[in-house]
């Protein structure tokens, strides 16, 4: 399990590269929704999986799955939420703003 | 072209409820079941992101005239100041401690400062939630 | 003694005072006020001349960075004192001058502020014992020095010299920091006297050389020492008594400072012999080569201080020679060579303070300073004239003026060094150092002529002149008569400076000789029929001639060996490396999003799938894998298929919908890995996710079609895939090496612990509720901050500043 | 247990809470906001000092142990950071008053800085990395915001790369943890620090720390640092000077702390590359100094090298060194809000911010052009200014371990630094004066008195650096000796 | 075999029911020619499918636990409510956003009603 | 026995989920899209129902409460969306 969840994790991480490397701005956005995704289940996979019963002690389980990594994923979960809405929403300013969502020609005020 | 779909308001009306009751419910059992805190903020937040959906902003806000801004800062606060508390008490900071009492209706029930630190917590994601959606929504 | 550190910082509280004076005052009256300061240090001083000659010094701690060995040691003793008199003995002069040299329309206020900044820096340079001290005041002195120069800061020439001026010394005193640095790891301490004490065991030290040369970088540049003389005929746009005072008197001579401070730690090597007399002779001899050349009187003066200064430098270099061996009979000829340059570092400063005077009284009297249009003034200003005839033959070294003297010795010296039997030195060196230096006073003998003879003899030319020429007012030539006094009173009575100033003096650079025989040798305006009197006539004889016939061979300066400048190479080092830097930054910082995440992606390929590759080996170990179902493969194929499908998405809405069955997917993975809370968690935020890309779909534009070439394409796959490679190859070999147990198995007893059966949400609500409250907080800031973002547009007032 | 380790982090994030509710009231907002920084600076040097008499101190939220818990780890090298971020925060404040403008003020413009002192102090104190990474998203988060604030176009377009980038390095930061995790199955950095020790750190872990690395360069700007210039050159003055001062010292705080703490034992591998790293950003930093004409990015890639040469100090990993980094870094926090100011107000004055279009600024602005002066030569490290001490050091450091390449390229960078301020001054503050003194904008009181402050604290730090010493030398005592910090965090009985 | 297996295996079987019929749905969704025909096959016979499971999941829980699942009972209810209105929204949503029906579709009276709405809306001043 | 039968349902219910995907990528209308996402939403009910039901646990029955709530909201944004472009109306007679 953890093998093919790795890999699944490689295959979202490439994904969201190549769509960092996009031109346009909502690619770009979906490429870090994406690269989040594929962390969220890095952490997971690294606590290990399936190695116990649902962290809940009413399950009366020998042993449970370790919980911290779940912790950890729900605190990531939340904070790329809150980036994402952000980012989201500096697009549409952005796109009103400058009236153009590509980033090849948002690079910023010239010097000379 | 109005919204005029009665159908989806209608049943609206009582999904959103069922979501509410649901989302307290998810926020208070969250020390023992799945949930909590930020869960139940989730669910209740998701409720309103539904009314906005189905109904409108004006509608919406006429049933609860909330400043939701005003909301989440005193999630902040009360997040914040469950942590101070336990400093007022000489414990460390953020020291949670839980007693049980007797009440009337609810008999044995525990009663915890995690519930306010939680409850806190709810009403930041509450807050931040429909701020968000209502600020974007209202720049039209 | 106390009064010794209170004499630096003296001129500093009176540079503090002088504005405010100044505010009352508003006259050049100001300049009496200014002038006291140096005239009480000078007298002062002056009353210590006769302790000091009698072997006293003085020395006075206290305490300043004790932790890093920076403390404030002022130290006097015959080095310092020779220099600490000049500093106040030519700054009161100078000051004197000025008062009358200064129209009131300038800032005097400012000028003086500065010059008194300068004055109490330079103190503390030769004043300090602690080399971080001596940097401190080291750097002051170039700050002050880029004041002054840039005085007339709306000229653009000005600002020029003052740049230039300042990044040379600077970049040499940089350098000179880092050999101080050097000095204090081999030997512990940054005091110049225990260095001297215990330098010998370092000698061998790796270390050693290069602190060597890195002083001498320092001494250099402040000292104008070829190659880095440029900045000097630049600094001569800073008024006339500026120049007299700092790029001829004192300033300039702290590289010499410098040298003669670090010759009982240096000398006797064989690097710094040749380096400090090479540049020396070379700086000497190109200096006075080039001074012949100059038209515009200061900038003749400015190429003849640069070599004058060479002329001691070299003698420095000479007189190292005597330490190679420690103390004895024979090597203490070679001190002479230190002793003629601790003489003429004197002379030097009287009968070029004169002449900057004069050519201040010149330019300020008839308007330039450009010798084609000068000529003649010798009946007009009679008394400019003396002092000018005083200052240039002295400084051409012809008798009876004190520069004479000093430039005899300064031949025996270059002789003597000739049998020289250490350093592999050859007949073919030691032959050459006479020949050029012999040279050189040639060239010396003709600008020297030049000066006095185009300026005031020959053609008046009035119609060139700005202003009718007359004598200058009685206050502008007190200065430079003084001055003159003194070149004319020093080659009648040397010994008593060499009894007073330059046998302590010569102590202080020659510790082992203390008191040696022949340490201070009897100076003679006659001294039989020697070489030197031989050379001596022979550079009138040639120099003569040469000046008569000036224009006929005038014409090399032309030729193109002549004309390769290093002025230019400075400029254009300057302006070319502004232009490739430009170039540079601007092809890498293209502003261009892309191009940044490439660069980072490349570097975390590099660095981290490099590092894997590199250490190698990793066992990858999957035995420890879970069991997994047909159904969750399943999953995970849709997944990698919805993903990859994201990427050939024709329509933002379709890769929205996509993006949502990947976050759907993984609230089941993360049902499969027991994780309620994460699954509740995951699906909520997905949806709200969905709902804000809707939100704000309405405001953007359909995304379009990446119109990207083919190799683009290729290029930005193999960076994808091989981060996707990098990333996951990492997490497998981590899977195969878990080398412990978690953590976690602490939480496991959380009921007994906090009271809650839900593992997680005790974890986030009690152990780790740190983490919660802040993460509320960041939602929070992204709340508001969305609101903000939304509400705060930018008016159409507050535009850009113009890009 | 020592609540008051808490009070740098949570009475910013408190200020910015209630400020949120006062919204409207600006004035109030304005006397709040400083007595908050007041007491936040007089809590900082109670704790200072307290270090010094008892040692490490250590808050356990919730009141439990490290490694279990998320503990509070103040030490001298901490503290001294977060000291300097308060007072650096206040005067900055000032400035803001009269700068800043009321719409700003009334969008939570002072909230969203406290919000970002709260980011910052926390990312200096926590002992635990996963909340280091929680810090550090409030910080980010904070600056997001105060990047896009006000929504001008320069500020939207060079915040998407700001962010983005950002995002970038937080998910780097996350996969590195995840790894940690993997590997060694714990958060606190103390715990890490034992655990490791007792494994050694392997190939694994080495590549692993690279990845934190990456993570701190981007954040410090270390050889990563495309994007700063930029972004620094985008948002208003006062927050332009709260990032040059604060935000890349956070990532050289976390590169020092886990470089020193928990990834020291194959400094061939790890500081071998954070020197190059820092040459080539040294390098780079001097030649963007030189290449612009536009005083914004001028003065942000003087950030730039700055960032190099205090990593010469992690690369280079003496005592003295390491000494030396810790004085530079309070001196370039304290410089580089100076410098943003004094680069801003030059722009508020004469409306523009190529140099060529500027002249003369000294005759009407005297005061401004002295300062400018101060803070150019504290920049070139200059004795006796505030960054002569930390130079002295690095150097001395860099010559105790050999390091001549860096020294060289360290020393030389601070010609340039000279050189890059030396053409502003010599351009804006000299030549011909342009404008004449009637039409000429006034220079605020309210702008000048916090320039002064800071040209004050630079001259201050310069001369009595002995002041600074005992902090200064515990400090680097502690970042070279992991254990004192283990033995602080990992023993239970405080 | 007790009452508590068979209840076990009769939730086991009306899952299975669930899973089968949410294949078939599946294959109308891929198969049928047009939105509004997908829409029914999804809608319709996939909203059968999940309440067989459920139900299927109740009674296994109810058997296997003695545990009454209010939850599950809740998401059934909350399912038969939201899954009907879901269609009817993507089939007009469809509709309005002017979807073409299959080729072989032979009659489309809403046609006609809007665009005789059209027109009033417009004299409205909608 | 009652294990094949829930494995096989599973098996099932992913079967269905892949398809509808191929569903959303092939289109070719955007409301044929969101018609499989709603597809999806709703079989991953019925899969947690059945995962519960094979862990034998019910900590997973709020996630199936959640995920009908959720794919309900989801499917209107989206109708909404496609219908109108905007999602949320500020004004009621719009």
């Amino acid at each position: 399990m953890e093998t093919i969840i790795t890999i699944l994790v490689g295959v979202l991480v490439t994904v969201a590269v190549y769509l960092l490397l996009s031109k346009s701005l909502v690619r770009v956005i979906l490429g870090t929704a994406i690269l989040s995704h594929a962390v969220h289940l890095l952490l997971m996979t690294m606590g290990g999986l399936k190695k116990g019963a649902v962290p809940l002690l009413g399950e009366n389980a020998e042993s449970y799955t370790d919980a911290l990594p779940q912790a950890l994923i729900l605190t990531a979960i939340v904070i790329s939420f809150a980036v994402t809405s952000f980012l989201l929403v500096l697009a549409y300013r952005t796109y009103k703003e400058t009236g153009s969502d590509n980033l090849a020609t948002l690079r910023g005020f010239k010097d000379e | 072209m109005k919204i005029n779909d009665v159908i989806l308001q209608t049943v609206t009306k009582i999904v959103v409820f069922i979501i509410l009751t649901f989302g307290v419910e998810l926020f208070l059992s969250g020390h023992y079941n799945p949930g909590g805190g930020f869960i139940g903020g989730l669910v209740l937040s998701s409720a309103f992101v539904l009314l906005y959906l189905v109904f409108d902003i004006e509608t919406v806000h006429k049933g609860i005239p909330f400043d939701f801004k005003k909301v989440a800062a005193f999630g902040v606060l009360l997040a914040v100041g469950t942590g101070l508390g336990s400093v007022l008490f000489g414990a460390s900071f953020l020291t949670q401690t839980a007693s049980h009492f007797n009440l009337p209706v609810f008999g044995a029930t525990e009663l915890s400062t995690v519930m306010l630190f939680e409850a806190g917590v709810a009403l930041t994601v509450v807050g931040v939630v429909v701020t968000i959606i209502l600020s974007i929504s209202e720049d039209v | 003694m106390l009064a010794i550190t209170i004499a630096i910082f003296i001129p500093f509280m009176a540079a503090l005072f002088v504005p405010f004076i100044y505010k009352r005052v508003r006259s050049r009256n100001i300049g009496w006020f200014v002038m006291s300061v140096p005239l009480v240090l000078f007298i002062y001083l002056a009353s210590l001349i006769p302790a000091v000659a009698g072997g006293k010094t003085y020395i006075h701690t206290i305490k300043w960075i004790d932790s890093a060995g920076i403390n404030f040691t002022t130290y006097l003793d015959g080095l310092s004192m020779i220099f600490g008199l000049l500093i106040t003995g030519v700054g009161s002069l100078v000051i004197l001058y000025s008062i009358y040299y200064l129209s009131e329309r300038e800032a005097l206020g400012r000028f003086y502020v500065y010059l008194l900044m300068f004055m109490g820096s330079m103190l503390g340079v030769i004043f300090s014992d602690n080399l971080m001290v001596l940097y401190v005041f080291w750097e002051l002195t170039s700050i002050s020095s880029f004041l002054l120069i840039a005085f007339w800061y709306h000229r653009k020439k000005s600002r020029y010299g003052a740049q230039k001026s300042m990044l040379i010394t600077v970049s040499g005193g940089v350098g000179m920091l880092a050999g101080f640095i050097m000095l204090y790891t081999m030997t512990g301490s940054y005091s110049v006297r225990e260095i001297i004490g215990t330098i010998g065991q370092y000698t061998n030290e790796s270390l050693f050389l290069p602190a060597m040369l890195l002083v001498l970088l320092g001494a250099f540049t402040k000292s104008a020492q070829f190659p880095f003389h440029i900045w000097l005929p630049d600094a001569m746009e800073a008024p006339t008594p500026v120049s007299a005072y700092l790029h001829s008197a004192t300033m300039v001579k702290a590289g010499i400072y410098l040298v003669a401070r670090f010759t009982p730690v240096f000398g006797g090597e064989a690097v710094w012999f040749y380096t400090v007399t090479g540049v020396g002779i070379f700086t000497l001899f190109w200096g006075s080569v080039n001074a012949v050349r100059q038209t515009d009187l200061k900038a003749l003066l400015a190429y003849s201080t640069i070599s004058q200064l060479g002329l001691i430098m070299s003698l420095f270099g000479l007189g190292s020679a005597a330490l190679n061996e420690g103390y004895s009979a024979d090597s203490v000829i070679y001190t002479q060579a230190t002793f003629a340059a601790l003489f003429h570092l004197i002379n030097h400063s009287t009968f070029k303070g004169a002449l900057f005077m004069v050519v201040g009284i010149v330019d300020h009297q008839v308007g330039t300073r450009d010798i084609r249009r000068l000529g003649g003034l010798m009946s007009l200003m009679p008394v400019t004239f003396t002092i000018a005839v005083i200052g240039s033959f002295s400084m051409a070294g012809l008798p009876p003026f004190n520069g004479f003297l000093s430039k005899e010795m300064f031949f025996e010296s270059v002789l003597i060094i000739r049998n020289l039997d250490i350093f592999a030195m050859g007949p073919v060196w030691g032959s050459l150092i006479p020949v050029v230096a012999w040279l050189a006073s040639v060239l010396t003998f003709v600008y020297s002529m030049i000066i006095v003879f185009q300026t005031f003899l020959g053609k008046h030319q009035p119609d060139r002149l700005d202003r009718k020429a007359i004598e200058a007012p009685v206050g502008m030539l007190i200065a430079p008569l003084i001055l003159a006094l003194f070149v004319v009173g020093i080659f009648f009575f040397p010994n008593v400076v060499g009894n007073y100033l330059l046998r302590p003096a010569m102590t202080a650079v020659y510790p082992p000789f203390e008191g040696a025989e022949g340490l201070v040798p009897h100076i003679a305006a006659w001294h039989g029929f020697n070489a030197p009197i031989i050379m001596t006539i022979g550079v009138i004889v040639v120099g003569a001639l040469l000046y008569t016939y000036l224009r006929y061979w005038r014409g090399i300066y032309s030729l193109a060996p002549m004309r390769w400048n290093l002025d230019s190479m400075y400029n254009g080092l300057l302006t070319q490396t502004e232009k490739a830097s430009s170039f540079l930054t601007r092809t890498y910082m293209t502003g261009y999003l892309r191009d940044y995440l490439v660069y980072i992606f490349v570097f975390f390929i590099l660095t981290v799938g490099g590092g894997l590759l590199w250490t190698g080996g990793f066992s990858i170990d999957l035995s420890n894998d879970a069991p997994i179902t047909i159904s969750e493969y399943i999953i995970i194929f849709v997944m990698m298929g919805a993903s990859i499908a994201i990427i050939f998405a024709k329509s933002r809405i379709t890769a929205i919908l996509l993006n949502g069955v990947l976050g759907y997917s993984i609230a089941i993975l993360f049902v499969v890995f027991r994780a309620p809370d994460l699954a509740l968690t995951q699906i909520i935020v997905e949806t709200v996710t969905t709902a804000l890309f809707l939100l704000c779909f309405y405001f953007l534009p359909e995304w379009s079609k990446e119109k990207t070439t083919r190799s683009l394409k290729v290029f930005k796959g193999i960076i994808a895939i091989s981060v996707g490679t990098v990333v996951t190859v990492l997490a497998l070999v981590v899977q195969g090496n878990k080398m412990f147990e978690s953590i976690s198995v602490y939480f496991e007893n959380a009921y007994e612990l906090a009271g809650g059966k839900n593992i997680v949400n005790t974890i986030l609500g009690d152990f780790r509720a740190f983490d919660t409250m802040l993460e509320v907080v960041v939602l929070f800031i992204a709340g508001i901050g969305v609101f903000t973002l939304i509400k705060l547009k930018a008016g159409k007032g507050d535009e850009d500043v113009e890009d | 247990m020592n609540n008051i380790l808490v009070m740098p982090m949570i009475i910013p994030l408190l200020t910015g809470v209630l400020l949120v509710f006062i919204r409207s009231y600006v004035l109030i907002q304005r006397v709040f906001s400083l007595v908050s920084i007041a007491v936040t600076v007089a809590v900082s040097v109670t704790i200072l000092n307290l270090i010094q008499s008892d040692g490490i101190l250590r808050l356990d939220f919730g009141g439990w142990l490290p490694p279990y818990g998320i503990s509070f780890v103040a030490d001298s090298f901490s503290m001294l950071l977060v000291l300097t971020t308060a007072i650096v925060t206040g005067i900055l404040l000032i400035y803001a008053f009269s700068s800043i403008g009321r719409a700003h003020e009334n969008m939570f413009f002072y909230p969203f800085v406290f919000f970002l002192i709260a980011g910052v102090n926390g990312s200096f104190l926590t002992g635990d990395l996963f909340n280091l990474f929680v810090c550090f998203e409030v910080m980010l988060l904070s600056s997001y915001v105060l990047i896009t604030l006000g929504g001008r176009k320069v500020q939207l377009v060079e915040s998407i790369k700001y962010i983005s980038i950002n995002v970038l390095s937080s998910w780097f930061f996350l996969v590195g943890i995840a790894y940690l995790y993997g590997t060694v199955g714990t958060l606190n950095m103390a715990h890490l620090s034992v655990r490791i020790a007792e494994v050694g750190q392997g190939p694994l872990l080495t590549v692993i720390s690279i990845i934190f690395l990456i993570v701190f360069s981007l954040k410090s700007g270390l050889l990563l640092y495309f994007w700063l210039p930029g972004s620094y050159s985008a948002p208003p003055t006062v927050v332009a000077a709260l990032f040059g001062a604060l935000l890349t010292k956070v990532g050289i705080y976390a590169m020092f702390r886990v470089f020193t703490l928990i990834f020291y034992h194959e400094p061939g591998v790890t500081h071998l590359i954070i020197g190059i790293m820092a040459a080539i950003t040294m390098i780079g930093g001097s030649i963007g100094a030189i290449a612009y004409n536009d005083i914004r990015k001028i003065v942000s890639y003087n950030v730039v090298i700055a960032v190099g040469f205090i990593l010469v100090g992690l690369a280079v990993s003496t005592e003295v060194a390491i000494q030396g980094s810790i004085y530079y870094l309070i001196h370039d926090m304290i410089i580089k809000a100076l410098l943003f100011v004094i680069a801003g107000t030059m722009i508020y004055l004469t409306g523009t911010a190529r140099i060529q279009n500027m002249s003369g600024l000294i005759r009407n602005y005297p005061l401004l052009g002295w300062l400018f002066f101060i803070t150019m030569l504290s920049l070139a490290g200059i004795p006796p200014l505030s960054g002569f001490i930390g130079k002295v050091y690095v150097g001395q450091g860099a010559i105790e371990a050999g390091a001549f390449v860096l020294l060289a390229i360290a020393f030389l960078s601070s010609i340039f630094v000279l050189y890059s301020l030396l053409r502003i001054f010599l351009n804006c503050f000299w030549g011909e004066t342009i404008i004449n003194e009637d039409d000429d904008v006034p220079l605020k009181k309210g702008m000048l008195i916090p320039m002064v402050l800071f040209g004050i604290l630079t001259i201050a730090l310069g001369v009595g650096a002995e002041g600074l010493a005992p902090y200064v030398s515990d400090a680097a005592r502690t970042l070279m000796n992991p254990e004192i910090y283990i033995d602080a965090v990992l023993n239970s009985d405080s | 075999m007790n009452v508590s297996t068979i209840g076990e295996f009769v939730g086991a079987f009306l899952i299975l029911t669930g899973g089968v019929a949410s294949v078939i749905s599946v294959f109308g969704l891929l198969r049928l020619p047009d939105v509004y025909t997908r829409s029914h096959a999804a809608t319709k016979s996939s909203t059968l499918a999940v309440l067989l499971t459920l139900s299927g999941a109740f009674i296994y829980f109810l058997f296997s636990q003695d545990f009454v699942s209010v939850r599950l009972l809740l998401g059934i209810v909350f399912v038969f409510l939201t899954a009907p209105v879901a269609g009817h929204l993507i089939v007009r949503a469809a509709y309005r956003s002017n979807v073409k029906l299959a080729d072989i579709s032979t009659e489309d009276e809403l046609y006609e009603v809007l665009h005789k709405d059209k027109v009033e809306e417009d004299g409205t001043g909608q | 026995m009652i294990q094949a039968m829930l494995t096989t349902s599973l098996v099932l219910f992913s079967i269905t989920i892949a398809i509808a995907v191929i569903r959303i990528i092939l289109g070719p209308s955007m409301p044929d899209r969101v018609i499989g996402l709603d597809m999806i939403g709703v079989n991953l009910i019925a899969m947690i129902a059945v995962i519960s039901v094979v862990m034998n646990t019910k900590a997973f029955l709020e996630v199936i409460l959640i995920l009908g709530i959720l794919s309900f909201i989801g499917t209107i944004a989206f109708s909404k969306f496609i219908e109108r472009g905007v999602i949320v109306e500020r004004k009621h007679d719009r």
